[in-house]
């Protein structure tokens, strides 16, 4: 049933559509429009979910791929027509969309943050209207991120999530929120610029193909993720590339350290880490939860996807220096979280900390640190998106989120402390909860190649445990101050996203097969390539 | 060749001395002068070619005599945007015409 | 023979689970019935478990062994399952019996709490896991569910939120154990890679390490064990990780007793039993276990000498008694360790229970200020004398029956370490001696007030003190030198506790020794006076009393060097990284500012740039053609 | 061979006639059209000749097209060989014309007698200045060129003080003499040696005589071009040599700024191409050091352009000074697809460039155009004009967006496309430098103009006085915006259109 609709076109464009829709609705009514807002995001979360119902592992997603040219225009083909009779020459710009193990969880994190976070919206107090559809176009965005199938179109969605996030930092953030906002922008405008370097190099030297037909051959530059899989797999690819330039050894290394930089500074490793500490104290909460959970990932699906899938020879070269900024990351991450006196920021090194973990399980090689990776991404994504909707909620209330300005809270907020406190456990990586799975799994995976890396790196856990439970217990327990007392517990329209993330961590740490079993053969090409890489 | 070479380096001599003017005169008239002193050096220069040149033809003298002609137009305009100027400001020390900056 | 119950062994952890679950589902409203929901759950899983306990007492009942997939690591599939074998079902009679109890008992002790359902919550939480742990058939579950019992004991050690202390404890046992975790975490990482076929579960462990299959070198296994050793250190509080444990008595008494005396605290001997196979076959290992126990014993048994908080006392008393099922696991006596974890989980919790109704009555926990208190507590104080003597190891009470197996055990295979536990074995006397008297005899120190307020607990709490006092006593006789019932029944019939005349003799004079010395002390009668240590050695007193400095050694060995590591490292990145970041930015700004500078308005100006800029220009890219 | 005007030449020269004609008879009519009648009839008049002009262009365009389907070349060699009708000046002046055009419409709707006391000469003297821009994009001939050259900067030169009492414009005005007289003559010096060493003006013919004085005068030749670069250098404001231009685009008046910004920097960067793209690529012979240089010369002031013209403007609170440097990096991308190597996998760079040309044309004049509401409403040209411009006016603060992200290069837009195809040919012609500077800019330009965003969405603005749309000026920004979007959405059916069009061999290498 599902083969037989465009269902990732529609994930992608629904929020789009949704974003038009309360364009056109009243400027004053914020209930209809978050209602609004709330109805398109659920949408393409429920189709993910009939997806994930419906996906079989060993078919792939075939089934569901699109495939369509957007662009194809003209390159001077005058000077091979007169040398080689090409009859076409063109760089075409394809909208392909395809989804496999490595997406499929991603976007169905997407799915949930993003609509948990629209519940979440309750916190924005102005100028609905304008905030909706830039909420609604950052989705988009984001969906097409993990959904696209060419470089430059994933490019084009990834940019797509820049504009959005510039506005909601900088009209609705904190104090200091067009700083955070131009931070941003500059940081990862920096990124998406390294990126598109990367794959522009990957384009010119891997995506062309050329047809023989009666008149000529018709020769094609095109930014395929497919095309470039198979040219990379084909060992005849660079003699039939004939004149064209193919992808040489040092072109293949400069690719693959400006990919490598360009979604490490999404990730973000160190040391291009600081710009997202002013975007996790300065944005919104629901934005936070966004960016967070879901642009933070969109690094760790990008590393995967482009850096270690396309680059297998250097991948495999570099995997000590990928595990040791693994460590370096959550090491770092965790000794600066237990230096902060702010909540949000110790949640910010936290995640530097925990993104480490993810370039641990990538650098490890196999399957289970891929998976590890990726399980790690989901279950942050879900653990501190639950993580900034409590403080969002607590900082409406309070009005800070300063360690040694709360106390005691779960006097009066019983409820939302019992959340934050199992949020918290759950990034120390409790068991039983979900961030310990994807911990578990990338150090299992490093641990078969760098296992005094994945020792040292161990020791993050123990500082996630003294940092998450220093910030936690200061807000929530010991003495209570005064002015904390007659605060009111967090309303359904809260707790209802509080309750929903809990359950989905306590489900996926209770019960992981549930997303390993998605993932089983996503990374056959690759294994295989290593091995052979090994082995030969 | 000699003789082209010398005219050519009068020319370049003009031209420098033209280009020194404009870029170290007070007076805004001196200046417009220099830039006129530029073009009549690259006048020397086209005429030097037309007649001792490599391949001498004619098209040089034309190009001259349009030079010329283009030069006048600029120099009336430049004399007119200045007399503009000079209304306004009451002077033609070109250090004075700093209103726009930074 | 068929297994009736053992199949049905998932519902023991399940009961519990389930009224966890009801309780937290229904929030604050159940303060009333919350208890009693817990009680009945854990009752009903007591059942089960004893039905399951009765059935393999039966004889030749095979193991059983029930699981599902649960996640996949690469092409290997991990499973979640139970297993029932005689040790697990044995251990689980022990946790449901103790948790009952405890369950019942704080009913009347935490009446009037406002938060009396979370409590309960958080022990069914507890109870679950801490079954679960006892039932998993495999290391990755055990480790989930081990993880899971230290966060309800951190849990319930800051019950008390609004405390500080409360606060501190909490936070000092969640880290501390968690260092001990990281080892058993390392351990199993380094066994899913070295085991054949990735098998993680206990009957492969055995299959591999206790066959002498040569599959893992020597070495390898040593540091396996030494890891999982680690893992069993922090939670049973063994030198140097104990540090946490006496800091835990913040939390409410019958978690003390349940948690911190009783059972989770013996988790780590029991993991070591489980994995015993893996110690077995790394000898330097043993060694290591043997003397860390050995340690332990004496260690905390002299602090416990000079402390006046009386949970505190029994915290470090159940540290000793760790480190001696510590010890007997080093000199390779399963069977000795599992009989002192049996025994001592009745008679330490009886002790904590019984310290717990004394605090309820004088809502004090500073012996100093006690006194008298058997006259007022009659049933208390008996059940009290009766654990201490236990503890002790008085004959017959089970306490003794179970120490001197283990120092049997120690003597036969290291007869210093013997000489060692016995030494802790007299200090244990005294300062149980010293803490009953303090207590319960003389006259009151405190406030006559208070004194005259101290009355009886309600029969909800007296019960289970009668009932473990009991057990306190009783519970020794299915493992004496005459009488050996458990060993056989727990190793399969290969080990046979042999009579030791010697440890015998040695074991009951060291005891009376120790509680003669407690009665020429503190018995009021001013034989010896009680200062006689602070004041002729006030060094001494004070390392005991300041429990040798550990702690001080801590903080400024990890809490303060982290925290200055962390200011430095604030300092680094907000100076140096981010600096960098600011740097490039503004070297760009620079850029621009020179650039407003160069407009300064003069024509003259812009020209001269521009003609400096083409002389550079035609310098640097034709001119280098020309020389 | 001697060759006189026929009526068939004329035919070729119609475009240009047109505007000449109009430029006549808009001057007669604003003489005789009494005072008190709004000179708004000339700038109409104006418009007319324009789209007038424009239908010849295209009907030149159809008669090439019919030429190629008959297997001629589709180029014409006029007044012999000094004038040439082919793709490349067809294309490039139905951008110049189409950006006058809108420029004209934006005045129409916003130049106000208080600023510009005579209209009507704005309106008839833009009409030479557009045939200046179509003759240097047009001719075949160095000479040709000059006075087409000139002819746009003369007028220019009035244009830009053309608010005669104001002291700023007349400043502007004597700076841009300097500047362009200079510029002129470096120009022409660098002409008068290439002529020198060739013995011709004819740009094909000097294209066919160098290779063979490469080896006698390779110094001469290293200094006529090198000459020409400087002069271009000025006229086109690549850094260094661009300190003069945000002067005087602040000092003119803001329609004339646009079209300073658009036409002139385009037709001069069409004479480049032009120039460079006939003479400098020594075709034959392995000796490619000379021409290796130059391109790399053109590289490294693209280059240059880039990075001071957007470092410069990230501290620039002047709105129309931000903008002139924003102009000084868009010339150094402009000039990028010149500088690469032709070869067979990279032979784009016309449509790179005119691809990058008509975005460029569409981001700046919808740009200046919102800043001239913008400016009046608030009476400074200041960057906090803008404040609040999401609360004054959505709907041009949305538009002003759209513009932006263009400029910026954000997806999807002009802007962002434009800049894709010329970083694409960067990387196959293996000018990673380059490429990387690009970018690096691209992210810097970013802060430039997310000041605008900032100022519109993010502060204040509920006090500041309300925006007043003009129809025309309404128009234009549209226009602009929509396009921006729409181009970069769509990029196929232009880019196919310029290259069916347009033909490296017919266009530059045909005699």
């Amino acid at each position: 049933m599902l083969e037989d609709i465009p269902v990732l076109s529609l994930i992608v464009w629904l929020p789009l559509l949704g974003a038009v829709v309360t364009l056109l609705m009243p400027k004053q009514n914020a209930r209809l429009l978050r209602w609004t807002a709330i109805v398109f995001s659920v949408v393409p979360l429920v189709l993910g979910l009939l997806l994930f119902a419906s996906y079989e592992p060993i078919l792939g997603g075939g089934a569901y791929a699109e495939h369509g040219t957007w662009l194809s225009v003209p390159l001077n083909a005058e000077a091979w027509s007169a040398s080689q009779g090409v009859t076409s020459y063109r760089l075409v710009f394809n909208y392909l969309l395809g989804i496999d193990g490595i997406s499929l969880p991603l976007v169905l994190l997407t799915g949930i943050v993003s609509t948990m976070s629209a519940l979440a919206t309750v916190h924005i107090h102005k100028r609905w209207k304008t905030f909706y559809p830039l909420f609604l176009l950052l989705q988009t965005g984001m969906y097409g991120v993990f959904l696209a199938r060419d470089v430059v179109l994933f490019f084009i969605f990834f940019e797509l999530t820049l504009l959005p996030m510039f506005f909601l930092i900088g009209i609705w953030g904190y104090f200091g929120k067009e700083k955070a906002a131009n931070r941003f922008l500059l940081y990862n405008g920096l990124g998406s610029a390294v990126m598109l370097l990367g794959f522009l190099i990957l384009i010119a030297t891997l995506g062309f193909s050329a047809t023989q037909t009666a008149g000529g051959v018709e020769l094609v530059y095109s930014g395929s993720y497919d095309t470039m899989l198979a040219n990379l797999a084909d060992p005849n690819a660079a003699a039939n590339a004939g004149g064209a330039m193919f992808l040489s050894g040092n072109l293949r290394w400069a690719a693959f350290i400006l990919l490598l930089i360009a979604f490490g500074i999404k990730l973000p490793f160190f040391p291009f880490h600081t710009w997202m500490l002013k975007v996790h104290t300065e944005a919104p909460p629901s934005v936070v939860m966004i960016h967070s959970g879901i642009l933070l990932k969109m690094g760790v699906y990008g590393l995967i996807r482009f850096v270690a899938l396309l680059f297998p020879g250097q991948i495999d070269s570099w995997a000590p220096v990928l595990a040791t900024l693994g460590v370096i990351n959550i090491l770092y991450g965790a000794i600066l979280a237990c230096a902060q006196k702010e909540f949000k920021l110790v949640l910010a090194y936290s995640s530097i900390s925990h993104m480490g973990i993810v370039l641990l399980g990538i650098a490890s090689l196999n399957e289970t640190g891929f998976e590890g990776a990726i399980y790690q991404a989901v279950s942050h994504g879900l653990i501190s998106a639950l993580l900034f909707l409590i403080v969002g909620s607590l900082y409406e209330r309070t009005g800070t989120t300063r360690l040694d300005e709360l106390g005691g809270l779960a006097r009066s907020l019983p409820f939302t402390s019992g959340i934050l406190l199992t949020a918290g456990l759950a990034s120390l990586g409790l068991p039983g909860l979900s961030g310990f799975i994807g911990e578990f799994l990338s150090f299992l995976g490093l641990f078969d190649t760098w296992k005094w890396l994945t020792a040292i790196g161990v020791l993050g856990v123990l500082f996630a445990a003294v940092y998450v439970l220093r910030g936690v217990l200061a807000m929530i327990h010991g003495p209570m101050q005064e002015k904390w007392i007659g605060l009111k517990e967090a309303r359904f329209i809260e707790a209802l996203p509080m309750v929903a993330l809990t359950a989905l961590i306590v489900l996926l740490g209770v019960y992981p097969s549930l997303l390993t079993d998605l993932m089983q053969h996503g990374f056959d090409g690759l294994l295989k390539e290593l091995q052979t890489r090994v082995g030969g | 060749m000699s003789m082209l070479a010398s005219y050519l380096t009068l020319a370049a001599v003009l031209f420098c001395i033209g280009l020194y003017g404009v870029l170290t005169k007070r007076n805004a008239v001196v200046v417009l002068l220099s830039i006129e002193l530029m073009l009549n050096a690259v006048n020397l220069n086209l005429i030097a070619f037309s007649r001792y040149g490599i391949a001498p033809s004619l098209k040089g003298q034309v190009f001259a005599l349009f030079s010329m002609t283009v030069a006048a137009a600029e120099a009336a305009v430049g004399i007119a945007v200045l007399i503009a100027l000079y209304r306004n400001r009451a002077t033609v020390n070109v250090d004075e015409f700093d209103e726009l900056r930074r | 023979m068929a297994t009736v119950f053992s199949q049905y062994a998932w519902l023991v952890p399940a009961f519990p689970l389930a009224a966890f679950a009801v309780l937290t589902a229904m929030g604050r409203q159940q303060n009333r019935t919350g208890g009693w929901i817990a009680t009945i759950a854990s009752l009903a899983s007591f059942v089960v478990a004893l039905l399951i306990l009765i059935e393999r007492m039966s004889g030749n009942a095979d193991d059983y062994n029930g699981s599902f997939d649960w996640l996949r690591v690469g092409g290997t599939q991990l499973t979640a399952g139970y297993e029932v074998t005689n040790l697990t079902s044995l251990m689980m009679a022990i946790v449901t019996f103790v948790s009952l109890l405890v369950n019942l008992y704080s009913i009347g002790y935490m009446k009037g709490d406002d938060r009396a359902a979370v409590f309960f919550a958080y022990v069914s939480l507890f109870v679950s896991s801490m079954l679960g742990l006892t039932l998993s058939d495999n290391l990755l579950i055990m480790y989930v569910c081990w993880e899971l019992v230290g966060v309800c004991s951190f849990l319930l050690i800051g019950f008390w939120f609004q405390k500080p202390e409360a606060r501190a404890a909490a936070k000092k046992a969640f880290i501390v154990t968690r260092i001990g975790d990281l080892g058993l975490l390392i351990a199993i990482l380094l066994l899913f890679w070295y085991m054949p076929g990735h098998a993680l579960d206990f009957s492969s462990l055995h299959n591999v390490f206790g066959t002498q299959s040569g599959l893992i070198s020597t070495s390898l296994t040593t540091l396996i064990a030494l890891l999982i050793f680690l893992g069993a250190a922090g939670k049973s509080g063994q030198f140097p990780l104990h540090v946490w444990l006496p800091d835990a008595m913040e939390g409410p008494t019958p978690i003390s007793a349940l948690i911190h005396a009783a059972t989770m605290v013996a988790a780590g001997v029991f993991l070591v039993v489980r994995t015993f196979d893996i110690f077995a076959a790394a000898p330097a290992a043993m060694d290591t276990v043997a003397i860390v126990g050995a340690f332990t014993a004496i260690f905390a048994a002299t602090i416990g000498l000079a402390q006046n908080d009386i949970k505190r006392v029994l915290a470090f008393s159940t540290v000793s008694q760790l480190g001696y099922m510590m010890l007997a696991l080093g000199v390779g006596s399963t069977t000795a360790a599992m009989f002192h974890l049996f025994t001592h989980a009745f008679f330490k919790a009886l002790l904590f229970l019984a310290a717990g109704s004394v605090i309820h009555a004088v809502h004090t926990q500073d012996i100093r200020e006690m006194g008298g208190l058997g006259r007022r507590m009659k049933t208390t104080a008996w059940t009290f004398g009766i654990g201490a003597l236990a503890l002790s190891g008085i004959p017959p009470l089970s306490g003794f029956w179970s120490k001197d197996a283990i120092l049997g055990a120690a003597l036969d295979d290291r007869p210093w370490l013997f000489v060692v536990g016995a030494v802790a074995a007299f200090f244990t006397a005294l300062y149980m001696a010293r803490l009953f008297l303090l207590v319960f005899a003389g006259k009151p120190r405190g406030s006559a007030e208070a004194y005259a307020h101290a009355k009886e607990s309600p029969a909800v709490m007296t019960v289970p003190l009668v009932v473990l006092a009991v057990l306190a006593v009783a519970a020794g006789f299915v493992m004496t030198p005459f009488q050996d019932w458990l060993g056989p029944w727990l190793s399969g019939g290969g080990e046979k506790e042999d009579a030791n005349g010697v440890a015998i003799v040695v074991s009951i004079v060291v005891s009376l020794l120790g509680i003669g010395l407690g009665w020429l002390i503190y018995g009021g009668r001013g034989a010896v006076r009680p200062d006689v240590v602070s004041s002729r050695l006030p060094w001494l007193a004070r390392l005991l009393e300041r429990k040798y400095y550990v702690d001080e050694l801590y903080d400024l060995l990890f809490v303060k060097s982290l925290g200055r590591l962390g200011q430095g490292l604030r300092f680094f990145d907000e100076v140096v990284v981010d600096g960098a970041v600011r740097l490039a930015g503004s070297a760009v700004s620079a850029l621009g500012r020179a650039n407003t500078r160069l407009q300064n308005g003069q024509v003259q100006t812009y020209g001269l740039v521009a003609i400096i800029a083409a002389v550079i220009l035609v310098l640097a890219i034709a001119g280098r053609r020309f020389w | 061979m001697i060759t006189t005007l026929t009526w068939s030449d004329s035919w070729y020269l119609a475009p240009e006639i047109v505007l000449a004609a109009f430029t006549i008879a808009l001057a007669v009519l604003d003489l005789a059209l009494p005072r008190r009648v709004g000179r708004d009839v000339i700038g109409w008049g104006a418009l007319v000749g324009l789209v007038l002009a424009g239908v010849f262009v295209c009907w030149h365009i159809h008669d090439l097209n019919v030429w190629k389907d008959a297997g001629k070349d589709a180029f014409r060699n006029v007044l012999g060989g000094s004038w040439r009708v082919d793709n490349f000046g067809n294309l490039l002046k139905l951008a110049f014309l189409g950006a006058t055009a809108l420029i004209v419409l934006a005045s129409l709707g916003t130049v106000r007698d208080r600023e510009v006391p005579i209209k009507g000469e704005f309106y008839y003297l833009i009409l030479p200045a557009v045939i200046g821009a179509m003759a240097m994009s047009s001719s075949g001939d160095m000479l040709t060129m000059y006075v087409g050259m000139e002819l746009l900067s003369i007028t220019t030169y009035v244009l830009v003080a053309v608010r005669k009492k104001s002291g700023q414009s007349a400043e502007a005005a004597f700076k841009y003499v300097v500047t362009g007289g200079t510029a002129s003559a470096f120009v022409l010096y660098g002409m008068s040696f290439l002529y020198g060493v060739t013995g011709t003006t004819h740009l094909a013919s000097i294209g066919q005589a160098l290779p063979g004085a490469l080896a006698d005068y390779r110094a001469m030749i290293y200094v006529a071009f090198f000459l020409m670069i400087v002069g271009f250098a000025l006229k086109l404001a690549l850094a260094p040599f661009h300190a003069w231009a945000p002067d005087v685009y602040q000092g003119a008046p803001t329609p004339v700024t646009a079209f300073l910004a658009v036409v002139a920097k385009g037709a001069a960067m069409a004479m480049v191409y032009r120039i460079f793209l006939n003479t400098a690529q020594f075709a034959t012979g392995d000796d490619s050091q000379v021409r290796d240089d130059l391109f790399l010369a053109l590289g490294v002031l693209a280059a240059a352009a880039m990075i001071v013209g957007i470092a410069g403007a990230l501290k620039q609170q002047n709105a129309k000074r931000l903008l002139a440097l924003s102009g000084v990096a868009n010339a150094g991308i402009l000039l990028v697809p010149l500088s690469l190597d032709l070869t067979n996998l990279h032979s784009s760079l016309f449509s790179e460039f005119v691809y990058y040309l008509a975005a460029y044309v569409l981001m700046n004049i919808g740009a200046l155009a919102v800043l001239t509401l913008v400016s009046r409403s608030s009476g400074h040209e200041q960057l906090s004009a803008f404040a609040g411009l999401y609360h004054r006016a959505p709907w041009t603060a949305a538009a002003m967006t759209a513009l932006l992200c263009s400029l910026a290069g954000l997806p999807i837009t002009a802007g962002f496309y434009g800049k894709l195809y010329i970083l694409f040919a960067t990387v196959q012609t293996g000018e990673y430098w380059l490429a990387a500077i690009l970018l690096g800019t691209t992210v810097v330009s970013y802060y430039v103009y997310f000041s605008f965003i900032r100022q519109m969405y993010m502060r204040g603005g509920e006090n500041e006085p309300s925006v007043r749309m003009t129809i025309p000026t309404g128009v234009v920004i549209w226009v602009c915006a929509a396009g921006s979007v729409a181009l970069g959405i769509f990029p196929k059916p232009v880019l196919d259109w310029v290259d069916g069009l347009f033909s490296l061999t017919t266009d530059f290498l045909a005699r």
